[in-house]
């Protein structure tokens, strides 16, 4: 596991989105890897940037300017563009996004849409066979998309897929689309499933199917996944690894188990005491004060010092470098781990 | 009648508020851009153009026979028509014309078809579905034909083509109103309004209305456009307004045969009314664009 | 679905009932008196009187209504006091002329527009977009009369072969009458000449006429492109690598028509409008040339049929496009 | 032991539900389907339950938002229903409502200071300083200062922006506040803070609160008891202690097992309820049946539970518990689980 190389490896990741305002710089300078085998939780609060890079790794930017690398597998996916994106996208990564009803287009029957999705990703096939007159001269083709496309939804737990591949989404409940979402994001195999909020529309019930199904589904195809959440129950649930991202930075990333027993960050820290959980009597529950940080103007230094609780005096003046601490897997940017400026400064 | 388009969801309430904003927006769009500056120049010709043109008497019955059919020159800039009549002098009038005929219809529009339009949504019911299908009455015929049965049954004149044409164009505002104020209605704040206890008045008029506005506008911008031509074809038919006083419709109608020999005539009346009609279709349509959410990215 | 169907004809029948008592409103109780107006200017107080007994305009309102609303269901749309002739066979007469013509100029609208209005969302705010626009902005502002009068003055210098006035030569006789629309009665008599000179004729008017719609298509379609385009579904799409041209050709096309496709009454509403000046300018025997002659001699009688089957017309093809669409979209709630 | 300052007897709403060509009413969605509920002076009532049902229609029947279908609602003792209008705006005074977006819930074209002082103008409170004395009195109280009062809504964080709708549903001087959800739109180091400004105020204003919202962990923090709801219908009422450490209803048990624990320590007993809520279970036998993962009777598919006192203060509908038959869960771990 230590000795291959990772899967995905996000270096120095810059955003900028110009608007009325000026620009705002939406992530700064983003680190983050994803490894074989992992469940890599990204959690963070609104605007903290953690879609902006997901979307990243598929090169999926609603515009803007993407500065800094993303390897995967040895491939750097912001260079590439035309059919060899597309082509990456549809055998590489598989995306599910938090609303399920809104991403299932409405008026082509769930069978449509899958044996698109699957022709497109297992055969790479011309866009005009995709297209409707497609439809009579791949027939072959098309029949063997279909087979899949019902072993696919057997996969995820769709009952009576052959029938349901005629219906249309709207005759999907909420949970049956974030399930046939899935089914399209496997059909091309990928070595990545990128989950944005894949539950935060659901209830808790239905929550809890879709995140069992994740993770199984990961575990047996062995795949690696991307799940990115504001709950840091979710990923109590079922993630490896999280990495917390505070105002498009990657403050502190670790094994779910350092994150949850000793969590590094003073965000990391605010965010795990701001949850209720059992034993809180009233008045236990802290919130962070303040407000999250605006991208026009944000705060120098650390982007988190206006609201730390462990301020220290410089920290508001350049940002803090990341820090390894016990071994190489748990990492934090923050001027509390950085010991030699901590001892210079306490000297000053 | 046809089926009911979806209110635009939120509509207004994620509209901008801050001015900059919207001149921000509309700076990146340069149609509209060009839009705003035509319309502001035909506005201007339109107040200020009846006083500087040349024949300001050609506009009020004078005829000259001894110019009639001048080409363009230096003194008749775009020539003469039958009678003599300076065609420039008579354009530049006629766009005070249209664009006052315009303005009127659309404030007479807007006047009945906004408070129609809301009330229709706010009560929803029977009071809904008795306004909506007097609507879709006037909505099935064509403002034109419609306009022109009325010019007909009204008589002639320019009073008479304002009364046609704005009872044939309240609905479409109502429609819109009524769409926006359903849309409105799912929103939290009216329903916190309703919880501190306000009156239905004070809803419509302090929470309701005002967030209509900017989408009426926009309509009317581009509804500006159309009831020119509306009007204009009803002059051009001969049902609208009536000579001696110049009208763009009127002007193509008078110089169309005589289009071999006089081509200007038909063409400079046409040319301007292009022009106007232009401007407030290129400005309409990139306020649309600016504050219909639906085209937000 | 039947339902639907069912609440769609009850509407229909109100709104054609609405339409009716309009029309009759703006005959009966607006000023002018139509019956001095039929009676002419030098008719007597007597003969006056007499005409308003003999009309029936003695009687009460209600009763002048029920008269006139049972004419009208037998088909008797009453008669024209100019021309003396009924005007029921009239309509019968000049309408497909009309009909022909809105229709190849929805087809000429439907067929640019579409494209224009598509090109313009996929180059959003970049110059196809803003040329697009213009044009079809550029096309919706053209008074369509004036339009008409320069594209005669332009074609009568240059092109000879094309006509500028009229729907067929004087001389020759017309396919034989089976639907009345040119186009259709030579195809069906297999007469290629007549087909020929038909669309000809068809040609200028029906260009002149689709601007309009040409630009509300266009218009409708790159908003309803713009809004797909922008969709979490096209999103998804894009993730799972389906191409660029799939997505804007089968995915967002497909949406963005059906939501076109509601507009369809919109555009044949303005078609019909323009139909009535395009036609007067091209001497188009159809129901346009026949209203502006009413309109133009006080002639209430065809101006109120012209009304009331441009209104029925309209509602039908409403009808059509909410079948329509409910057979399309999957989505459709009928009961809601 | 002091009246109830609210008491809900058999509140029902129906939505009626229209089709046909003339648009009949040809069924009803039964969003809240008979709830009895009291608060007293003081507390907080949690309503929990996943959307759809009807948690949120409670609380705007309750304010009269809309009409209820059936039922009671008794506040400080009078029946809202016997009161006239004049009356009725009266009442209006001492209940309020804070919604769940804050930014939908503040008119976007009024100041902080108009939204704050409109209350006050609508029902003639005092003069016009002494509104703005109280606008600033108020802005202050829920931790904003007077330099807000002339900004927008849309130049402030979702969580200020709720506490300018806390500040316009105090204006009136209430005793119960409905709060629907009033956190879940925010970032949770948001969340917190604004529950503990509730708590707060409670304090200070001596309020009571009718707390909706789905997520179970913020009223187990803030709720004095809580009633779970399914389908319209309360299905377990118990003190939070009480509900938390004792759950009878299997629908709560599920709920409780699958909530997401912000903990390394997971419910070993996790139950995952399939299917999903859906109105066409009302009807004959228990609404929860057709998801329930207990063992089942007979009864359960042919009779509807009552909401019945199973000890002091913990109320439970299900058969199985009135019957004292063990519930029998399997869990995903392949255990089982027998409700102690």
């Amino acid at each position: 596991m230590t000795t291959q190389k990772p899967l995905v490896q996000i270096n120095d990741l810059h955003l900028y989105f110009d608007s009325f305002d000026g620009q705002s710089h939406v992530l700064d300078g983003v680190n983050l890897t994803v490894n074989r085998g992992d469940i890599l939780g990204i959690v963070g609060e609104t605007g903290s940037g953690k879609t902006m890079t997901a979307l990243s790794i598929a090169n999926l930017m609603p515009g803007g300017k993407l500065t800094g690398e993303v390897w995967f597998d040895g491939e750097n996916v912001l260079q590439k563009r035309g059919a060899d994106l597309r082509r990456f996208r549809a055998s590489r990564l598989g995306m599910i996004f938090q609303n399920p009803t809104t991403n299932l287009n409405p008026v082509f029957t769930i069978g449509e849409l899958l044996i698109d999705a699957i022709l497109t990703q297992q055969y790479d096939v011309a866009g005009w066979q995709l297209m409707s007159v497609g439809k009579w001269l791949n027939r072959g083709l098309r029949k063997q998309a279909r087979e899949k496309a019902i072993e696919l939804l057997n996969l995820v737990g769709i009952p009576d897929p052959a029938q349901r591949l005629s219906q249309y989404p709207h005759e999907f409940s909420g949970g049956q689309k974030q399930r046939v979402l899935i089914a399209m994001a496997l059909a091309g195999d990928p070595d990545l499933l990128i989950a944005d909020e894949p539950t935060t529309a659901l209830d808790v019930a239905i929550q809890a199917q879709i995140l069992r199904l994740i993770q199984r589904i990961v575990e047996e195809r062995e795949m690696s996944a991307l799940l990115i959440t504001h709950d840091m129950g979710v990923v109590a649930k079922i993630c490896t690894r999280v990495a917390v991202m505070y105002g498009g930075v990657v403050v502190e990333d670790a094994p779910i188990e350092a994150i949850f027993s000793n969590p590094q960050h003073p965000y990391t820290r605010g965010l795990l005491r701001a949850i209720p959980s059992d034993e809180m009597q009233h008045g236990d529950l802290q919130g962070i004060p303040g407000s999250p940080p605006s991208f026009l103007s944000p705060p120098s230094g650390c982007r988190f010092h206006p609201r730390c609780p462990e301020r220290l005096e410089h920290c508001h003046i350049a940002p803090p470098a990341v820090v390894h601490i016990n071994d190489e897997s748990h990492s934090v940017a923050c001027y509390l781990h950085t010991d030699e400026k901590r001892k210079s400064f306490a000297r000053d | 009648m046809s089926i009911e388009i979806a209110p635009a969801q939120t509509a207004t309430v994620q509209q901008e508020h801050n001015l900059g904003r919207i001149v921000y927006r509309f700076r990146q769009t340069p149609l509209s851009l060009v839009g705003l500056a035509m319309v502001v120049f035909i506005v201007l010709v339109g107040i200020f153009g009846p006083f500087f043109v040349p024949f300001p008497e050609d506009t009020t019955g004078n005829t000259r026979m001894e110019a009639r059919l001048s080409e363009p020159d230096d003194t008749y800039f775009w020539g003469t028509d039958e009678v003599g009549r300076d065609v420039f002098s008579r354009t530049v009038v006629a766009t005070r014309t249209s664009l006052l005929i315009a303005v009127i219809v659309l404030v007479i529009a807007i006047a009945i078809g906004v408070p129609l339009g809301a009330i229709s949504g706010f009560m929803g019911g029977y009071v809904d579905e008795a306004i909506m299908r007097i609507t879709d009455i006037f909505l099935t015929v064509p403002a034109l034909v419609l306009a022109m049965a009325m010019a007909t049954a009204l008589g002639s004149g320019m009073v008479n083509a304002m009364i046609a044409i704005s009872l044939v164009w309240w609905p479409g505002f109502a429609r819109l109103t009524r769409g926006q104020v359903l849309a409105l209605r799912e929103q939290d704040f009216i329903e916190s309004a309703r919880a501190v206890g306000a009156s239905s008045p004070r809803i419509i008029f302090r929470h309701v209305l005002p967030n209509v506005l900017s989408p009426v506008l926009i309509k009317a911008s581009t509804d500006m456009g159309f009831a020119i031509l509306v009007a204009a074809g009803l002059g051009f038919i001969g049902v609208g307004v009536q000579p001696p006083r110049p009208e763009w419709g009127v002007m193509i109608s008078e110089g169309r045969n005589m289009l071999r020999e006089a081509w200007w005539i038909s063409v400079f009346p046409g040319a301007a009314m292009f022009i106007t009609v232009l401007g407030f279709n290129l400005l309409g349509d990139g306020l649309r664009d600016i504050f219909d959410p639906r085209m937000r990215q | 679905m039947v339902n639907y169907i069912l609440r769609r004809l009850i509407l229909i029948v109100v709104v054609l009932f609405g339409l009716s008592i309009l029309t009759f409103v703006i005959t009966r109780i607006i000023p002018a008196d139509p019956v001095r107006l039929a009676a002419g200017p030098r008719a007597s107080d007597e003969q006056v009187e007499a005409l308003r007994v003999q009309y029936g305009y003695d009687k009460p309102l209600i009763e002048q209504y029920i008269n006139y609303i049972t004419d009208v269901l037998q088909g008797d749309l009453g008669s024209s006091v100019v021309l003396r002739r009924e005007v029921g066979p009239d309509l019968q007469r000049f309408f497909p002329a009309t009909l022909e013509l809105v229709i190849a100029s929805l087809l000429i609208a439907v067929a640019v527009g579409i494209p224009l209005g598509l090109i313009s969302a996929v180059f959003r705010e970049q110059w196809p977009d803003h040329l697009a626009r213009l044009l079809s902005l550029g096309g919706v502002s053209l008074p369509s009369f004036w339009l008409a009068i320069i594209l005669q003055l332009l074609i009568a210098f240059s092109v000879s072969w094309i006509p500028i006035t009229g729907r067929y030569p004087r001389i020759a006789t017309p396919p034989d009458t089976i639907t009345g629309m040119y186009v259709i009665d030579s195809i069906f008599a297999l007469d290629f000449d007549a087909l020929r000179t038909t669309l000809t004729y068809l040609l200028l008017p029906a260009i002149c006429l689709s601007f309009g719609a040409l630009a509300v298509v266009a218009r409708t379609v790159r908003a309803d492109t713009l809004e797909v385009l922008n969709t979490d579904y096209i999103r998804t799409a894009r993730a799972i690598g389906v191409p660029e041209i799939v997505i804007v050709l089968k995915y967002a096309l497909k949406n963005a028509s059906l939501n076109t496709l509601t507009q369809v009454g919109l555009f044949f509403g303005f078609t019909l409008t323009g139909s009535v000046l395009v036609e007067s300018v091209f001497s188009w025997p159809g129901i346009g040339t026949y209203a502006v002659t009413a309109a133009l001699n006080k002639d209430f009688v065809p101006l109120m049929g012209v009304t009331l089957l441009i209104g029925f017309a309209v509602v039908v093809i409403n009808l059509l496009t909410d079948l329509l669409y409910g057979v399309l979209n999957p989505r459709i709630r009928y009961e809601s | 032991m002091t009246d109830p300052l609210l008491e809900v007897r058999g509140l029902k709403k129906y939505f009626p539900v229209r089709g046909g060509p003339l648009r009949r009413v040809v069924a009803y969605n039964k969003a809240v389907d008979g709830i009895d509920l009291s608060i007293m002076p003081g507390e907080i009532v949690g309503l929990a339950g996943e959307s759809g049902s009807g948690k949120t229609t409670v609380g705007r029947t309750i304010l009269l938002l809309t009409k209820p279908t059936e039922g009671k609602v008794i506040f400080e003792g009078r029946d809202l229903a016997s009161l006239n209008a004049r009356e009725l705006n009266r009442t209006r005074e001492r209940m309020q409502i804070v919604f769940q977006n804050p930014f939908s819930a503040l008119n976007p074209r009024m100041t902080v200071r108009t939204l704050i002082e409109e209350p006050l103008l609508i029902h003639k409170m005092g003069n016009a300083k002494e509104r703005d004395q109280r606008v600033r009195e108020l802005i202050a109280l829920v931790g904003l200062n007077d330099e807000h009062l002339n900004r927008y809504p849309h130049e402030f964080s979702g969580g200020q922006q709720q506490r300018i709708g806390i500040a316009r549903a105090l204006a009136l001087n209430p005793k119960l506040l409905i709060l629907d959800e009033p956190t879940s739109a925010l970032d949770v180091s948001v969340q917190a803070t604004i529950l503990n400004l509730l708590l707060d105020l409670r304090e200070k204003l001596d309020l009571s609160y009718l707390f909706i919202s789905h997520d179970l962990g913020v009223l187990r923090y803030i709720c004095d008891r809580i009633g779970v709801m399914y389908l319209g219908r309360i299905v377990e009422m118990a003190s939070t202690q009480e509900l938390f450490e004792k759950p009878q209803h299997p629908y709560t048990i599920s709920l409780l097992s699958a909530a997401p624990r912000p903990t390394l320590q997971q419910n070993r007993h996790e139950i995952i309820l399939q299917g999903e809520i859906s109105q066409s279970a009302i009807g004959q036998g228990c609404r929860f049946s057709p998801r329930c993962p207990a063992t089942q009777i007979d009864t359960c598919k042919t009779d509807e539970p009552s909401l019945d006192e199973w000890r002091e203060g913990h109320r439970v509908a299900c058969h199985l518990t009135h019957q004292n038959l063990p519930l029998n869960i399997v869990t995903v771990s392949g255990e089982i689980y027998t409700g102690e």
